[in-house]
């Protein structure tokens, strides 16, 4: 029988906003050095101290890409439930407010956003949007990001 | 944390309890990541085969640090380890289990040091030794202590 | 066997290389990291409360860990060196034959190490499949007080 | 290593973002996991990826974001900042296999592109909009986006 109802049930519904684990990420030479080889990213910003401290920056940044991955804690500790056995990464929106600086270190905190149901063309699909703020040391909020998750 | 190994509680021929790890492709890889080791007969297995491997072996570097992992849980936070010695003599398949064993071969006091040597390897799950190897610890005495 | 003496002719010329002195920040995100590819819980290496009650008083690096180089090169390249040669060659396989460490003092977290590495030796032996190469690369590390802290002799068999 | 600036004057709507070519290899999804600590074997394991429906491991999503992010912090320079980074992961990509420990068979290269969309001042910032997207050998954009970013001012230095 056609399910005539939402596939978005109230247990779903109470996880809305509800935080998940907070994570620290410690904003190491090592990890970004790391993630600019993973890139392929020769940009002196992320590597090359003395280049980096004559820059506006005074000092070695981490590239944008550091931020909104599992490192950086996104997506952690939220009860992310969904009637379908499969799921896919649908997309991502970062906001950056402030560089992300060597030595820093990020507190992030997940809840899920929202959720929306649409049809497709292999039937219904479930997509869910996590949001997570990041916040440096001085408790400044340094990024937003909203990621989608399809399920289906 | 474990409880504290003291000098007079060893003796030769005495065995290291065993450590088991079951390296799988992703543990590889979090190697590779963690070491910086990214040579592709970690993790890709057309290119382990093209290399004449049969498939995917961990890193032997790995295997030397489940071995130090061995060392380091048996002598507890007052023993040091001095020295670690490891052989890749055989390889391990990414899945396989291994088994991380020991025994003491030798104990004495140098320079008021009192240290132990051990042979250690490693064994997959049809008794083989893959890594064979040594080290040797400080131990705490209880003599030393009061 | 003349690819092989071709072989041995360029690695001969070659021993002594060493590398450029390389400074290594030793992070505590980066022993986590390893300590975690180990799959070592020890929280001597995770715990930062822990480890500052410990008779250490930082969190320490496994056996084996140094830290991040702060530049590339270093043994890396020296490797990448040596593995090119070895592939134009026509050896494409080189496997970790082992190593030995020596450690002298503890390395802690914000330790700033300098490593020396060389290719050391190299000797050859005929194994069940042929030719065996087997190469040997030496590195000191010394930290920022200028103390000897470990010391590894690694051994890479070229088939 | 001088790397040149660019200025809100130097850009109009429609003007190209300067295209960046990358090539996804099996070695570089593993070097993203280390750095991402994504380790979902389905970017680098074959029976896994073919357990989960896949042909064989695919490029990270997160990856293909981080090479757009790559486009924008190149053009902007290091007097730039890129403020909202947004894409969709629309199309599956495969990494190229490694042909030696350094350099990968031959085979698809993508291009990271973009266009300006839109230019404005706001609270006293020069701030540009572009589409941007990761397009792969086929010209097919399977990562598309935009980016919001800040750009320095040539008048403001006088």
């Amino acid at each position: 029988m056609a399910q005539q109802g939402s596939i978005i049930t109230d247990e779903m519904k109470k996880q809305i906003g509800v935080k998940g684990v907070p994570t620290v990420l410690e904003v190491e030479k090592g990890l970004i050095r790391m993630m600019a080889e993973a890139l392929d990213d020769p940009n002196p910003l992320w590597q090359d101290e003395e280049y980096a401290e004559k820059s506006k920056y005074g000092g070695i940044i981490a590239p944008p890409a550091l931020l909104c991955c599992a490192r950086a804690g996104t997506g952690r500790g939220v009860q992310m439930k969904s009637p379908f056995p499969r799921a896919l990464a649908g997309g991502d929106e970062v906001e950056y407010l402030k560089p992300l600086k060597a030595g820093d270190v990020i507190t992030s905190v997940s809840h899920i956003a929202e959720y929306n149901e649409r049809e497709g063309k292999r039937g219904p699909m479930l997509f869910t949007t996590i949001e997570t703020t990041y916040k440096n040391q001085r408790d400044e909020v340094v990024a937003i990001s909203r990621s989608t998750f399809i399920s289906y | 944390m474990a409880k504290q190994l003291y000098y007079e509680d060893v003796e030769e021929g005495m065995e290291i309890p065993p450590l088991v790890k079951n390296p799988t492709t992703q543990q590889l890889v979090k190697w590779a990541g963690a070491s910086g080791d990214y040579y592709q007969i970690h993790y890709d297995k057309d290119f382990a085969q093209s290399t004449g491997l049969p498939g995917v072996i961990a890193h032997g570097r790995l295997k030397s640090s489940f071995l130090a992992q061995l060392m380091t849980d048996w002598i507890g936070e007052g023993g040091t380890l001095k020295k670690i010695s490891v052989q890749h003599r055989g390889m391990d398949l990414a899945g396989e289990q291994m088994t991380c064993k020991g025994r003491v071969t030798r104990k004495y006091i140098e320079n008021g040091e009192h240290l132990v040597e051990c042979e250690i390897w490693t064994e997959n799950p049809r008794g083989e030794k893959t890594a064979p190897g040594s080290a040797i610890v400080s131990l705490l005495s209880r003599g030393g202590k009061s | 066997m003349t690819e092989g003496s071709a072989i041995t002719d360029e690695l001969r010329s070659m021993i002594g290389m060493a590398t450029e002195p390389v400074i290594m920040e030793v992070e505590r995100g980066a022993i986590r990291r390893y300590a975690d590819a180990i799959g070592d819980p020890n929280p001597l290496f995770s715990d930062v409360e822990y480890a500052r009650n410990s008779r250490y008083g930082e969190v320490i690096c496994p056996p084996g860990f140094f830290g991040w180089p702060l530049k590339r090169g270093g043994m890396m390249e020296l490797l990448g060196t040596i593995g090119g040669a070895l592939f134009r060659a026509g050896v494409p396989r080189i496997l970790d034959g082992g190593v030995d460490y020596e450690f002298f003092l503890p390395i802690r977290a914000g330790d700033i190490l300098t490593s020396h590495g060389k290719f050391a030796d190299f000797r050859e032996r005929e194994g069940r499949t042929g030719k065996m190469l087997f190469i040997t690369m030496e590195t000191t590390y010394l930290n920022q007080n200028g103390d000897l802290v470990a010391k590894a002799r690694s051994t890479l068999i070229a088939l | 290593m001088a790397k040149k600036q660019l200025y809100y004057e130097d850009v109009e709507v429609g003007t190209e973002v300067t295209p960046l070519a990358k090539v996804a290899t099996t070695q570089m999804l593993v070097k993203w996991a280390g750095g991402s600590g994504d380790f979902n074997p389905l970017h680098f394991e074959d029976s896994f990826a073919a357990s989960q429906g896949v042909d064989s491991p695919i490029v990270h999503g997160a990856l293909k974001r981080a090479w757009l992010g790559h486009l924008m912090t190149d053009w902007i320079g290091d007097g730039g900042f890129l403020k909202k980074l947004a894409c969709q992961y629309r199309g599956m990509d495969y990494p190229r296999k490694m042909k030696t420990i350094t350099d990968p068979q031959e085979g698809e290269t993508w291009w990271c592109r973009g266009t300006v969309t839109k230019k404005y001042v706001e609270d006293d910032q020069h701030i540009v909009e572009c589409d941007i997207w990761v397009e792969n050998a086929k010209g097919e954009k399977t990562t598309p986006g935009s980016a919001t970013v800040v750009l320095p001012f040539k008048k403001a230095k006088s």
